[in-house]
């Protein structure tokens, strides 16, 4: 079966959504991933814009979080005030996992959105936070990123987004209450995070990859002692993504 | 009643000035006030300090054309149609725009705060991050800029759990000295209503000085008296009203019609380029007597086009 | 999709029970969820913490009914038919009811905070005041009452201007076990619409553990989902919705019926004496099955009387 | 020309009001003098209830400011989280004029309306702030009061909404930018505050009382000197009153 880096990861990510979930999507592969979930995989979740919209009837694939597509027969429309209080609310903010893209991460999960270089006088300039610092602070979540080296960085040029900081108890002293980096997608695998001391660690690889050149594609050491090979996805699936997510390839291109 | 609709030229001398603070209402591709970024444009204002969350095409021509200094951001990108927006990294790699960077709920927050009347709120997002610890801002250009506090956060502990040692990031407020959105339906007297997503208008609307209000449908009767608890804001907030029809284009409008894909597409790849981003500039804002002219290169076909389907919202089946 | 329909009488027995912490929606003589109020004294609950901003006949009666032992409030009124709630004036008068006192205002932002997840919120109003100073509960009460944060509030330094000594009071945050509240429109996933003035309807629900919703009309199907920027919170925060038609009364229903006059200076008098007031609550809540019952006794004529007219919203030029 | 005292305490407090004023509108009388007001006096000015509503068409007199007559055709219908932080808004609040009841005044215009007694174990409660405390705090205010020594008292048993405190700059130092007390109008007279100490004055007096009687029916000493006969009113204003405003005297008895 052949698939594309994006489908693969949109499907991947896709699977890691609960029915009863509420979903909190950024723009990207992430709406993808979110689409694809609730065509597919769970449709008893709920998916949450950060523009404001909760739940709506997806009829045609959304360009972006304000897309008049994701307006149409919600639970509520709403605004941004509206929508991060809920991340933030104490009886929501558990039942919500957050999918996020990023250009760097660490082994701690930590994100950057922001620049390359220095921050007063950066190389490469990105679009900034968005919702991410705050989807990252509140909620459980899911990264989507390429593996290259560039991206898995010891040291992040900027912290944007707060996974778990410096690893162990530092995330809760900082004072999140709750949250943090629960997976990360590449094109080649799927990482998950330490219960005890928070580092990264690969949890499934593609059956096509090496193990090794996962690694040199890190700037960071990882465990790759419980990886094993990632579950194959139905053909049905994929023709679902395709025919169904986004039939005219607007984000899978 | 106060009759507020007056052109949108005169909107924005009257109530745009040099060096003021601004913010502009609007999400990446939808509801950006358009038609008056031009006209900001257009009357060669300068020096503006911005207040952005999500920024995208009103923000870069208004970068991209030199009329912004500095601007406290969360975001600068438009979806697919720009990763990240051109002439905001451009002008940031350049050091021509300075840029303080914030989440969009601490953007959210700081214009609550300004609409709520209170010096800060508190938050719990972005302990310890490089948004809590990196300024863009120097306290000696603090100082000097007075749309600016003394300092750019700050974190106090949770007073009723003193035991605990719980901190929370407190956000100084914003009051911007005008506010400008593009509203679906207003009338004469200042009353609006917004359709669909309300982003962050009506906090941004509350917390300025002056309200600026573009609209599609500008209602002569009392109609959107009725049903008032569906309106944005009191009509004593708002400054001036002006129907500008297709007002947001190339952004969309919930109910009216859908962003122009093909232009913004277009936008991307001239924005790339510092000539043909004058060019563009000249030929859609400079060269063009209002928005009408505008609409007119835009071309009644593309119109059509974008016109959204009722009860939908949006075009449905339009080539993206 | 969930269906979220159950009677009122399994929604007060799953979700409210013996010494938890209520918010009831609804204001003076509007809105007031009666029916719910009126399930819960006929449940024998007890030792009720109660969050009131401005309470009257469903406060009056809980209160009356020694369901409620302590109270945080801004007012106990119901306008002319109650310069004070009777039976809330006496319960303070005898000791039977511990209060402390705030301002509407700080109501409305305790509940706010409690629904943005913040532990407090600054509020300029009432520094130097007895609400600032004189507190209802001690700091002994305070401990053994799991509601109540150590403090009833605080003060502190504007951080953004040091200099020149701002004092903003920060108020503690609530999220009440339960917010009951009575609305126009719902539909069994629980979205809900309300209509008119929506009080602090919404804060009281989105700071809420559990969220009770009756209402007017219940849909069976998605009408609500079409224009749903004018719902009040997303389905998933709602728990129970029930429809009881005619379920504030006496208090009114924007859109659907005007509050009962006779009735509410009625129970004015009936106040004053306690024998009265137990043969009230007798009458009209211990010894009726249900609200159907409770309607019966209203009588049809009365209930006809109220009915709002259409676009007016109350019922014009009934006699109050 | 007769007149009952309340028919006198509305016209002379609505007769405040100035075109352009944004009126904050408490309950009972104060409901009768802000409609008097917009009816009247001022037709240009905006009646604002703290529920929530601003600006509505008033066609019978509304009981409450939650009273669905307070909804209909207003400029906005929104709750009292808007209309608190409107009075708090720097930009709104000076424009904002209150009306407000009161059980008890001391000489700065500080009110109780919360007991008489020891708050922990009072004689009498009454029903508490409500938006008092908040309009008195962030705007300028009216003040009704029957003309009582019980009213007029030294000492507030209960400060539940701030004055000029304890007069001079003691107001701007506890932290309140800008409001305060304008005028207290009682059956028998006009009180204003001086604008150097803050006290209140006897600013206008009933044509058919005596000052001497004023006095003694208040428990502090109060500046006269400044005080004249008040203006009269007309017949049309009365009937205005009574014809239009409270017709079936539903708030006038």
């Amino acid at each position: 079966m052949e698939y594309t880096d994006r489908e693969f990861m949109t499907i991947v990510a896709a699977r890691q959504i609960k029915d009863h979930d509420i979903v909190f999507s950024g723009t990207g592969i992430s709406l993808l991933a979110a689409t694809m979930a609730k065509m597919y995989y769970s449709p008893e979740c709920t998916i949450f814009y950060e523009t404001g919209a909760i739940d709506p009837e997806i009829l045609e694939i959304p360009m972006s979080v304000a897309d008049s597509r994701v307006m149409y027969k919600s639970s509520i429309n709403a605004g941004l005030f509206e929508s991060f209080c809920l991340l933030q609310n104490r009886f929501t903010r558990d039942r919500i996992i957050s999918i996020l893209g990023a250009a760097q991460i660490d082994k701690y999960g930590n994100l950057n959105t922001t620049c390359i270089g220095d921050y007063n006088n950066p190389q490469v300039r990105f679009p900034g936070s968005g919702g991410s610092c705050d989807a990252a602070s509140f909620t459980r979540y899911i990264v989507f990123l390429a593996q290259e080296k560039r991206r898995f960085v010891r040291k992040l040029d900027y912290l944007t987004s707060p996974g778990y900081l410096s690893g162990g108890e530092s995330r809760k002293k900082a004072g999140y209450e709750s949250g943090g980096p629960e997976a990360v997608v590449t094109n080649m695998g799927l990482f998950k995070f330490d219960d005890e001391i928070k580092e990264m660690y690969l949890d499934q690889f593609r059956a096509d990859v090496e193990i090794e050149d996962i690694r040199r594609r890190m700037e960071f050491e990882v465990d790759t002692s419980r990886a094993r090979e990632i579950d194959s996805f139905s053909e049905e699936a994929l023709e679902t993504l395709r025919n169904e997510v986004d039939p005219k390839r607007l984000i899978l291109e | 009643m106060k009759n507020k609709e007056m052109s949108l030229s005169e909107a924005i001398s009257k109530f745009v000035k040099n060096g003021d603070s601004i913010s502009l209402g609007g999400f990446t591709i939808n509801r950006n006030p358009m038609a008056a970024t031009y006209e900001i444009i257009r009357q060669e204002i300068e020096g503006l300090h911005m207040y952005m969350h999500s920024g995208a095409q009103h923000f870069d021509l208004l970068v991209g054309s030199g009329v912004v200094d500095s601007a406290e951001i969360a975001y600068g990108a438009n979806a697919r149609y720009a990763p990240t927006c051109v002439r905001f990294r451009k002008a940031v790699e350049n050091g021509d725009l300075k840029v303080e960077d914030y989440s969009n709920f601490h953007m959210t927050m700081r214009f609550k705060g300004g609409s709520m009347g209170v010096p800060f709120l508190p938050v719990k997002s972005g302990m310890e991050t490089d948004i809590e610890k990196t300024w863009g801002f120097d306290k000696d250009f603090r100082k000097k800029n007075k749309h600016l506090t003394e300092k750019k956060l700050t974190k106090i502990e949770n007073p009723f759990r003193c035991d605990e040692g719980e901190e929370v990031i407190l956000l100084p407020s914003i009051n911007p000295d005008v506010s400008i959105i593009h509203a679906q339906k207003a009338d004469l007297e200042g009353n609006v209503r917004l359709e669909g997503l309300q982003f962050v208008d009506v906090e941004q609307m509350k917390s300025a000085d002056k309200v600026i209000v573009t609209c599609e449908s500008l209602y002569q009767n009392d109609e959107l008296r009725l049903e008032s608890e569906h309106n944005a804001l009191p009509s004593f907030l708002v400054d001036a009203v002006i129907r500008v029809p297709f007002g947001a284009h190339p952004t969309a409008c919930f109910n009216f019609y859908d962003y122009d894909s093909e232009h913004l597409k277009k936008y991307l790849k001239i924005a790339q380029d510092e000539e043909k981003f004058e060019k563009y500039i000249e030929e859609y804002v400079l060269n063009v007597d209002d928005f009408n002219e505008y609409l007119e290169k835009i071309g009644t076909s593309r119109i059509i086009d974008l016109l959204a389907d009722p009860g939908l919202g949006y075009s449905q089946g339009y080539e993206r």
